[in-house]
């Protein structure tokens, strides 16, 4: 409270939630963890790591380097290769193509692929398929927390537009908004989704859609609540008295005062929506074939434990379960730093 | 097959009347005995003319009789007389087929019938074969007799009409000549009748049954089978017990068998069939969940064990020590049936008969890893497929080898180059001739355990040669209808065959079924020839030429991918007998058969 | 801190004490754990004691340490981070209770010494019936039935003056009003014949004429019981009134210790002159109210001299003038009943130009409401504000948008009327540019320092945070946001209430010197009637909704015509003395 | 509630009206035909005008007779109640379980509070609920069911008792690890919370002990939202979980929505989602009424 002289502008509540959050041990292990979760996303975004997650360079199920002498039947399988097969004269009599037969042969040669060995051991193993299951795993990771991040930014965009709108003007509006939240939450939560994924085709983005149109409800609430407390504090009545308008008042007035628990609802969606993603995939409706997430990781590889390969399981297990885990804590601790008065969790 | 079916047919007819005999006993089931079962899939409903599921079909199969059936152990599939004295005097080239019943067949006891025992009739069989068709109901199995049966068509337009069968009205080519003779009158030859004859859904219902229940019918199936359904959980359980109506048989193989069946040929020995008393049947949906119990002895025969876990039972084919030990028997066996892309060919980009758009086609179809969807995916649970046709079907050469076929990218950059599917503005991605945009879409369906690791497959196929593809995703109800009514460029597709003949599967690329069966709406002259030709005639060596033959055009116009003919495991547990696997026909669980003491014994119950 | 071993050599310490003293606090000193490495030391070695049968009256402004002193007495401040040094004690009828085992000084707690605390509401258990709540307290420490211990209660509200104890006994706390609700708290705490009463503030949440029953109920208490109050307060007045004994308390240290009159007629330290002498009294009314620093700066001497005169004389020009004012809510009774409730009924007055009208009442009167429907911070059911000719209550919100920045509110609670995310510069810049009060960001910033220190602020408070600063300062900076709009009708909403007696002073001189300097007309809402004897020309006392009387305030505070505001007059504190 | 099941009703009508597919393709069998999918949409009704398929809707909510399944030619009311049975068997051990338990750790949480030792009931609550079911699950029953041995691997039976004793504990046991820490912390936010307020303050200064302050006043009071929450749960038992029933074999309610949409079986959907949304109402409205119950201060509002 003391009144220096200094016209630098005092830590703002931020800086002090930042200062909190620093000092708990928690958080700073927790934090850490997360960044270097995020650097491996950005780095496998940018394509710096990761980038043949999906090319084939091992054998089926390649052992990983700590179980190099697992037996692999299923590796020499897949180095099985089948025979060429022979055009006939009968065949040439009918084939369209055959007018073309030396051309195509010419080409075919120029057009040769190098032959690449297949590795028998690989850091993490190997998949079905033989891709490596570390750059899977990290391009899986990317994906998973790209997801989770998009889909809680428009649940909680969501959820605070309406709940903003909901808990201010109260009467009508409140009264519209909150039929369309209990309809909401009178769907069985499953059935919403599969009606949703069905509506919105496939995709990445309708992963995110799907997640965060069904998961806005939420924040919808805490939001509405946290505006019916806000609106009537003098802090607004003084705004109001001043002449500022209802967005006005909304947005740049309310919105900074909720904005910590908005910061505390995205961590927390973040989690719960790279869960659901599981979920999501284990239903079919996870991120297409040319990309990987956790979820499609896991539910793919959900018989490998039975058959004894148990690595691809259990490095996207850890990978997923260290980094939620640390989220979870994080979150805790962020909301600490934010909102010391409420009592934790 | 290759050998001269058609006279073996004739041949088979001789020897049937050994094959399965009556022996007008009461059954002799041990209802101590239990046998538990699990379906992979949910069933349902037992209506044979309203179900079409491989599930359902299981129940069906032995509760109901149809007037053929086939052989247990027989390779090829062989059929043999029913509920048929033998099997039927085929009149006209084929045109005419007249089966004869056994007498003193009795249908199981229901309120339906007040008390009485209910003897099957010829009659019994044209109001079954007759239902098959009624246009009011889903009727999935319709197209096995229409179009076929003199007299028949007729009748459907007009019960379309009238919104009601009239199932009393006589149908000329159906009809029962007296209480113990059916006689069926085809429009033309056809020489697969006797196959659509043994199928579980030509089985033989009650009237009285059908009228009673009516839209519960699903609920209370009444057959002459062996067994009776005496609790139904949908979804969940089905329980059956050995009907006590049931005429009793004996099996004896018809044809010299296996020598690795013999044990199981053995086992049939004073046996009177059927021989356990219930059966108790579970659905599961899970693999893993499946596996496991069955390592854990709760399932005492593991029909299509998932793939991923053949390699755990049994790496490289054969039986792992754990089981060996365990004394747990393995079978592992190709089924009939193909899996395949499907081409539009109406469709502007991927369709059409010209060389450029027969090069793109077959581009793909050289760009598609069958080696490695065979033996990695399908964990060598599989054969890469030749030709339509798969093993164990008649019309089936093992010696034929797709000349146009295999996994070669060279050769599919090398033909798409030459027809001139270059890459114009330097993306990394094929334009189509004259520099046009080329965008691939393969219509996949979403559910729970879907088949990304093919769409993987195909999507990494179609990188490599650098063509453009998209996946769209779609419920399967819509990528059913779609493929259907031709709204599609490329899907996927499988076909399990109804009869033993590959006539069944050459139906599918038959010009007028677009729109019925054929998907790929495939309409070429020279092959809608030929299969009129094999269609109306028994199978002899000149029927095999021609077979040959649409297997290269099937192969140079690519209408179709060729990927793969499943082969499925089995997994039995020592206690149990007389499991063989059939091609064509349903589990039948009166051939199997539980040695109590020796299921306890290693179960240490 | 205290542990077993000390007990035994501390044993024989309470002998030689005094018969006479019940409570004898030795060198209290507390220090809270904030962080890991913050502390706060709440009491700075405190020593006092109480007598038997007599009443002594801990004083002193908010932070002052006085509750803190009453918590350690009951073993009720919080274990985990609580530090109560080792040369502590709380020596009670011979034991030191800080080296009671926690079983022992919950046996003692209830018995011997009991508490009753300011919020009666929140203070008693929601979902308990009052009277299972006193058989409880009974209970604990006696030996006896549920139903003996149900007639004793019964007999214990009787005696705290609640009618009816045989059915209220089975009310629910939020059944009762406040003032019964602080009845059932005495009657708990009293239950077990306690020797030592502690009284938290226990009035303060409560209206004059209540507060005033409740004193006398607990005076009578004390004489009926045999037992000792300490008496926590900050209401010098109250303690005048009450009180045998006196101590005085700033910032944990004891300013002051002695019998009540001699402190409140000669008081030796500073900071106990400032605070006699900084509250409005009902007598005098003085140009600049004196302030602590005066005192403590020793300039006591150089107040202004002579009384500020007050009054309006009807040729004074009419700033706004309210007719007929009327406004009611709805309340939702079931599924299709609303209900009409009507929170303010029928008022009229006038005010004059650079004059202020007072308007007092007790919670619920209406005077708020009366207030922020001036504004249109509430609708308004009937009746016209007239400003500047125009009917306020008719203009559209559009029309209505100009008229904001003339008439202008400050709210009581100096804690929640500034957006806590916003800085000071924020928050006056944002009036500003909602209406566009010069042109660039810059002007405004220069005209912000400029209100900024004119409110007695330093500049570099344009970069700081609300939670920085004081009640007062923040009082101050709600002043300047008026200020940025420069109103000519300011509403001051309890606007010192909330405000510790030395700081009101201060902000009540500022806003007079406001007054003086651009001639602003306040209507000055408040319960305080002091206060608003001090700052008014004009007092309008409401009651439940309705004007009761509305009259030049000497006028009024001489000559009440009303019985209600004689009723309202006759319960302030001190007033008897007087 | 009236709007709200109205809301429901034309969500789901819409939706899988226009999104959900054409049951008549699934229907139709093996050689389908343009023909025969017209011909079961008549059947089915499909070719009514969409506001003729409304009414019937409401008709069937109004009687509550959703006809038969579609696929499965099932009595709808006759499935909703087998499955429902069937999940709430599972259901509602856990719902048990869960309130007891995590309401003990929450009671135990707020006597430690600021300890160690509930810094690690937290914790470890805090990263067993961060963890994907779908990975208990497979794990769980790999390594206890078949691995050790010590639960059935899957199954369900007829026998209530049996599936209690026998193929529940695990299913049960894998959700709890999932469901426990959100109330648990959810409770023990409720019990600090009431421990903060004044009446606490009261009740100690009256000598009541820390045991007495804890079960007696601050639990009472917590009671009011922690009942709340636990009855508010109740309309979700009757789904289930899907990923438990899939896993399991367990013929619940879960399975039968995901399969149900798979199949189109448009009866199936809307009699689930209309008897659950009413299921919902039911429940808030008997929230409501507890609420009364539970909290005196309610009745005067």
């Amino acid at each position: 409270m003391s009144m220096n002289g200094t016209n630098t502008r005092s830590a703002s509540f931020w800086i002090q939630a930042w200062k909190r959050l620093l000092a708990d041990p928690v958080a700073r292990i927790c934090g850490c963890i997360l960044a270097i979760y995020l650097v491996v996303a950005l780095l496998s975004a940018t394509g710096l790591i990761a980038k043949g997650w999906n090319d084939e360079v091992g054998v089926s199920y390649a052992n990983p380097v700590f179980a190099p002498n697992e037996p692999n039947p299923e590796g020499d399988t897949s180095l099985i290769r089948e025979d060429a097969s022979v055009t006939d004269d009968e065949t040439k009599a009918i084939d369209p193509l055959a007018p073309k037969y030396e051309e195509i042969a010419k080409l075919e040669r120029t057009n040769a692929d190098k032959v690449t060995v297949l590795q028998r051991l690989l850091p993490l193993g190997g998949d079905k398929t033989g891709r490596d299951v570390l750059a899977k795993t990290i391009k899986a990771g990317q994906i998973s927390i790209a997801i989770g991040l998009a889909a809680s930014f428009i649940a909680v965009f969501i959820g605070v537009v309406l709940g903003a709108f909901s808990g201010y003007f109260g009467g009508k509006v409140n009264d519209a908004l909150e039929w369309v939240y209990n309809v909401f939450t009178s769907v069985p939560y499953i059935l919403l989704v599969l009606a949703f994924s069905a509506v919105l085709g496939k995709g990445v983005g309708t992963v995110i859609l799907v997640l965060g149109m069904t998961g806005w409800t939420g924040t919808y609430r805490l939001i509405r609540s946290e505006y019916i407390k806000h609106r009537d504090r003098d802090y607004v009545q003084a705004a109001n008295a001043i002449g500022a308008s209802h967005l006005r008042m909304m947005f740049l007035h309310i919105l900074p005062n909720v904005s910590h628990l908005i910061l505390i609802q995205l961590s927390q969606e973040v989690i719960s929506f790279i869960k659901a993603e599981v979920v999501l995939s284990f239903l079919g409706f996870g991120v297409p074939v040319d990309l990987i997430s956790w979820g499609i990781m896991i539910s793919d590889v959900r018989s490998e434990l039975v058959i004894g390969k148990w690595w691809q399981l259990a490095s996207c297990a850890t990978a997923m379960s260290v980094f939620v885990v640390a989220f979870s804590f994080f979150t805790d601790s962020l909301r600490d730093a934010l909102d010391p008065k409420s009592s934790r969790r | 097959m290759k050998l001269k079916s058609h006279l073996r047919l004739i041949n088979s007819l001789i020897f049937s009347f050994l094959a399965v005999c009556s022996i007008h006993a009461s059954a002799a089931a041990d209802m101590k005995k239990t046998l538990h079962f699990t379906f992979e899939a949910a069933e349902t409903g037992f209506d044979p003319a309203e179900v079409s599921d491989n599930y359902s079909n299981i129940i069906i199969a032995n509760i109901f009789d149809p007037l053929l059936g086939y052989d247990h152990l027989a390779r090829p599939a062989k059929p043999i007389p029913n509920t048929a004295e033998s099997l039927p005097e085929i009149k006209e080239n084929g045109r005419i087929y007249v089966f004869k019943l056994k007498k003193g067949i009795y249908f199981a006891d229901d309120p339906a019938f007040n008390g009485k025992k209910r003897e099957l009739t010829a009659e019994d069989y044209v109001y079954s074969l007759k239902r098959l068709v009624d246009p009011n109901k889903n009727a999935p199995w319709a197209f096995l007799l229409q179009g076929k049966v003199v007299g028949l068509d007729e009748k459907i337009e007009e019960a379309k009409k009238k919104k009601k069968f009239d199932f009393d009205s006589i149908v000329e080519g159906l009809k029962a000549t007296d209480k113990y003779t059916l006689q069926i009158t085809l429009k033309k030859p056809d020489y697969n009748l006797p196959y659509i004859m043994a199928m579980q859904n030509t089985g033989a219902v009650a009237r009285e049954v059908v009228e009673k229940y009516g839209a519960d019918l699903d609920s209370h199936p009444v057959g002459t089978g062996p067994y009776r359904l005496v609790e139904w959980q949908r979804a969940h359980r089905m329980v059956l017990e050995a009907n006590s109506n049931y005429r009793g048989e004996v099996y004896k193989p018809t044809t010299e068998v296996d020598p690795r069946d013999r044990d199981i040929a053995k086992s049939f020995e004073g046996r009177s069939l059927p021989s356990v008393g219930r059966i108790d049947i579970r659905v599961v949906e899970s693999g893993q969940a499946s596996y496991l119990s069955f390592l854990n002895g709760q399932i005492d025969i593991l029909i299509r064990l998932g793939a991923e876990y053949v390699s755990q039972a049994a790496p490289g084919g054969k039986l792992s020590p754990a089981l060996e030990k365990k004394g747990v028997k393995f079978y592992s066996e190709a089924e009939p049936d193909t899996t395949y892309n499907l081409f539009n060919m109406d469709d502007p980009v991927v369709g059409g008969y010209t060389a450029d758009k027969v090069a793109l086609r077959r581009a793909i179809v050289l760009s598609y890893n069958n080696g490695k969807l065979v033996n990695v995916l399908m964990k060598r649970q599989g054969l890469i497929a030749q030709s339509p046709v798969p093993p164990g079907i008649t019309g089936y050469d093992p010696a034929y080898k797709n000349p146009l076929g295999g996994f070669n990218l060279a050769k599919a950059r090398g033909i798409l180059d030459a027809y001139g599917y270059k890459d114009c503005d330097g993306d990394g991605w094929r334009e189509a001739p004259g520099c046009k945009p080329l965008m691939i879409t393969y219509l996949s369906s979403a559910s729970a355990g879907s088949k990304r690791d093919t769409d993987e497959l195909l999507k990494n196929g179609f990188d490599k040669i650098g063509v453009k593809l998209k996946i769209e995703m779609t419920p399967f109800p819509d990528l059913v209808k779609r493929r259907q009514s031709g709204k599609y460029q490329m899907a996927g597709a499988a076909w399990g065959a109804d009869y033993p003949d590959a006539e069944n599967y050459m139906q599918l690329l038959y010009g007028p079924n677009k729109g019925a069966g054929n998907e790929s709406r495939f309409d070429f002259p020279v092959f809608n020839k030929l299969y009129e030709e094999i269609a109306t005639m028994p199978q002899s060596d000149e029927r095999q030429k021609k077979f040959i033959t649409m297997n290269r055009l099937v192969a140079a116009y690519a209408p179709w991918g060729l990927n793969a003919h499943r082969i499925r495991t089995h997994l039995v547990q020592p206690w149990a007998k007389g499991f063989k696997y059939h091609p064509i026909e349903q589990p039948k669980f009166m051939y199997y058969d539980i040695d109590l003491e020796k299921r306890r014994a290693v179960l240490g119950e | 801190m205290h542990s077993i071993q000390s007990r035994a050599a501390d044993k024989g310490w309470g002998l030689k004490m005094s018969d006479d003293v019940l409570l004898d606090v030795k060198n209290l000193q507390v220090t809270f754990r904030l962080g890991k490495q913050e502390r706060f030391t709440a009491l700075k070695g405190v020593s006092y004691s109480v007598p038997r049968n007599s009443v002594v009256a801990l004083v002193g402004e908010s932070g002052s340490g006085k509750s803190v002193s009453a918590m350690a007495i009951m073993g009720l401040l919080p274990r985990a981070n609580t530090e109560i040094s080792n040369d502590s004690q709380l020596i009670f009828n011979g034991v030191d209770l800080l080296k009671e085992s926690e079983g022992e000084l919950r046996d003692r707690c209830g018995k011997e010494i009991s508490m009753i605390f300011q919020e009666p509401m929140s203070s008693l258990n929601p979902v308990y019936k009052v009277g299972e709540q006193i058989v409880e307290a009974i209970c604990l420490h006696k030996p006896m039935s549920k139903l003996a211990a149900r007639k004793r209660a019964i007999e214990l509200l009787d005696e705290v003056g609640i009618p009816q104890p045989e059915l209220k006994i089975d009310s629910y706390p939020h059944e009762l009003s406040g003032g019964q609700q602080q009845r059932v708290m005495i009657a708990m705490a009293i239950c077990c014949e306690p020797k030592l009463l502690i009284a938290d503030e226990p009035t303060t949440a409560l209206d004059v004429t209540i507060q005033k029953q409740i004193v006398e109920l607990l005076m009578k208490l004390r004489q009926t019981h045999g037992m000792s109050i300490l008496f926590i307060t900050h209401d010098l007045e109250l303690v005048r009134e009450i009180a045998d004994q006196v101590v005085v308390m700033h910032n944990g240290v004891i300013k002051e210790l002695g019998e009540a009159s001699a402190v409140f007629d000669h008081p030796k330290d500073p900071y106990t002159k400032a605070l006699l002498a900084c509250r409005p009294t009902l007598d005098s009314r003085p140009i600049r109210l004196p302030v602590v620093d005066d005192f403590l700066q020793g300039r006591e001497g150089e107040l202004p001299k002579g009384e500020r005169a007050r009054g309006v004389l009807p040729t004074d020009p009419i700033v706004l003038e309210v007719k007929g004012l009327r406004k009611s809510f709805t309340a939702k009774r079931g599924f299709f009943q609303k209900e009409e409730i009507v929170a303010v009924k029928d008022v009229s007055f006038k005010l004059a130009r650079g004059k202020t009208v007072g308007i007092v009442g007790e919670s619920g009167s209406g005077k708020t409401t009366l207030g922020k429907t001036l504004i249109r911070l509430h609708s308004c059911q009937g009746g016209e504000v007239l400003f500047d000719g125009k009917n306020l209550m008719a203009l559209s919100q559009k029309e209505f948008q100009p008229y904001k920045r003339r008439l202008q509110i400050i709210f009581q609670n100096p804690y929640a009327s500034l957006n806590p995310r916003f800085t000071i510069g924020d928050i006056l810049l944002e009036p500003m540019r909602v209406h566009s009060i010069l042109d660039s960001d810059k002007d405004r910033t220069e005209h912000a320092m400029a209100l900024l220190k004119r409110v007695g602020l330093a500049e570099s408070a344009f970069f700081k945070y609300p939670h920085e600063f004081s009640g007062g300062q923040r009082q101050r900076i709600s002043i300047a946001r008026c200020l940025t709009m420069k109103p000519e009708v300011m509403i001051c909403d309890e606007s010192v209430s909330a405000l510790d007696v030395s700081v009101q002073a201060q902000v009540l001189n500022l806003l007079q010197e406001l007054q003086d300097e651009y001639g602003m007309s306040y209507l000055f809402i408040s319960h305080d009637l002091s206060v608003v004897k001090y700052i008014s020309d004009e007092v309008l006392v409401m009651n439940r909704g309705e004007m009761v009387e509305f009259a030049n305030s000497d006028e009024l505070y001489h000559s009440p015509k009303h019985p209600y505001t004689q009723k309202l007059l006759a319960a302030i504190p001190g007033r008897g003395n007087h | 509630m009236i709007p709200t099941l109205i809301g429901v009703v034309l969500l789901v009508f819409f939706l899988f009206k226009y999104f959900g597919g054409d049951p008549a393709a699934v229907l139709a069998g093996k050689q389908l035909t343009a023909d025969k999918i017209a011909a079961i949409r008549a059947q089915l009704g499909l070719d009514q005008p969409v506001i003729v398929q409304l009414l019937i809707f409401v008709k069937q909510i109004l009687t509550f007779d959703f006809g038969r399944s579609w696929s499965t030619n099932e009595v709808v009311s006759n499935m909703l109640v087998n499955r429902g049975k069937v999940s709430l068997t599972v259901m509602a051990q856990v719902w048990f379980l869960d309130a007891i338990i995590s309401v003990l750790l929450a009671v135990i949480a707020a006597y430690l509070k600021g300890s160690l030792s509930e810094r690690l009931i937290t914790g470890i609550c805090t990263a067993a609920m961060s963890i994907s079911l779908l990975l208990y699950v497979v794990i769980g029953q790999y390594f206890l069911g078949f691995k050790w041995a010590l639960f059935p691997v899957m199954g369900w039976s007829e026998s209530f008792w049996v599936n209690v004793t026998r193929y529940s504990p695990l299913p049960v046991l894998l959700m709890l690890a999932v469901s426990i820490a959100p109330s648990l912390r959810l409770y023990r936010t409720f019990l600090i919370e009431e421990l903060n307020q004044d009446y606490v303050r009261t009740a100690r200064a009256k000598g009541a002990g820390d045991h007495r302050v804890m079960l007696v006043h601050v639990l009472r009071n917590a009671a009011i939202p922690i009942v709340t929450n636990i009855a508010m749960a109740i309309p979700g038992l009757f789904v289930g979980s899907f990923v438990i029933e899939q896993v399991f074999s367990i013929p619940g309610l879960g399975r039968e929505v995901v399969l149900a949409v798979d199949r189109s079986d448009f009866p199936v959907i809307k009699a689930i989602t209309v008897s659950l949304a009413m299921m919902t109402m039911l429940a808030n409205l008997g929230v409501d009424l507890l609420y009364k119950w539970l909290d005196p201060r309610v009745q005067l509002k």
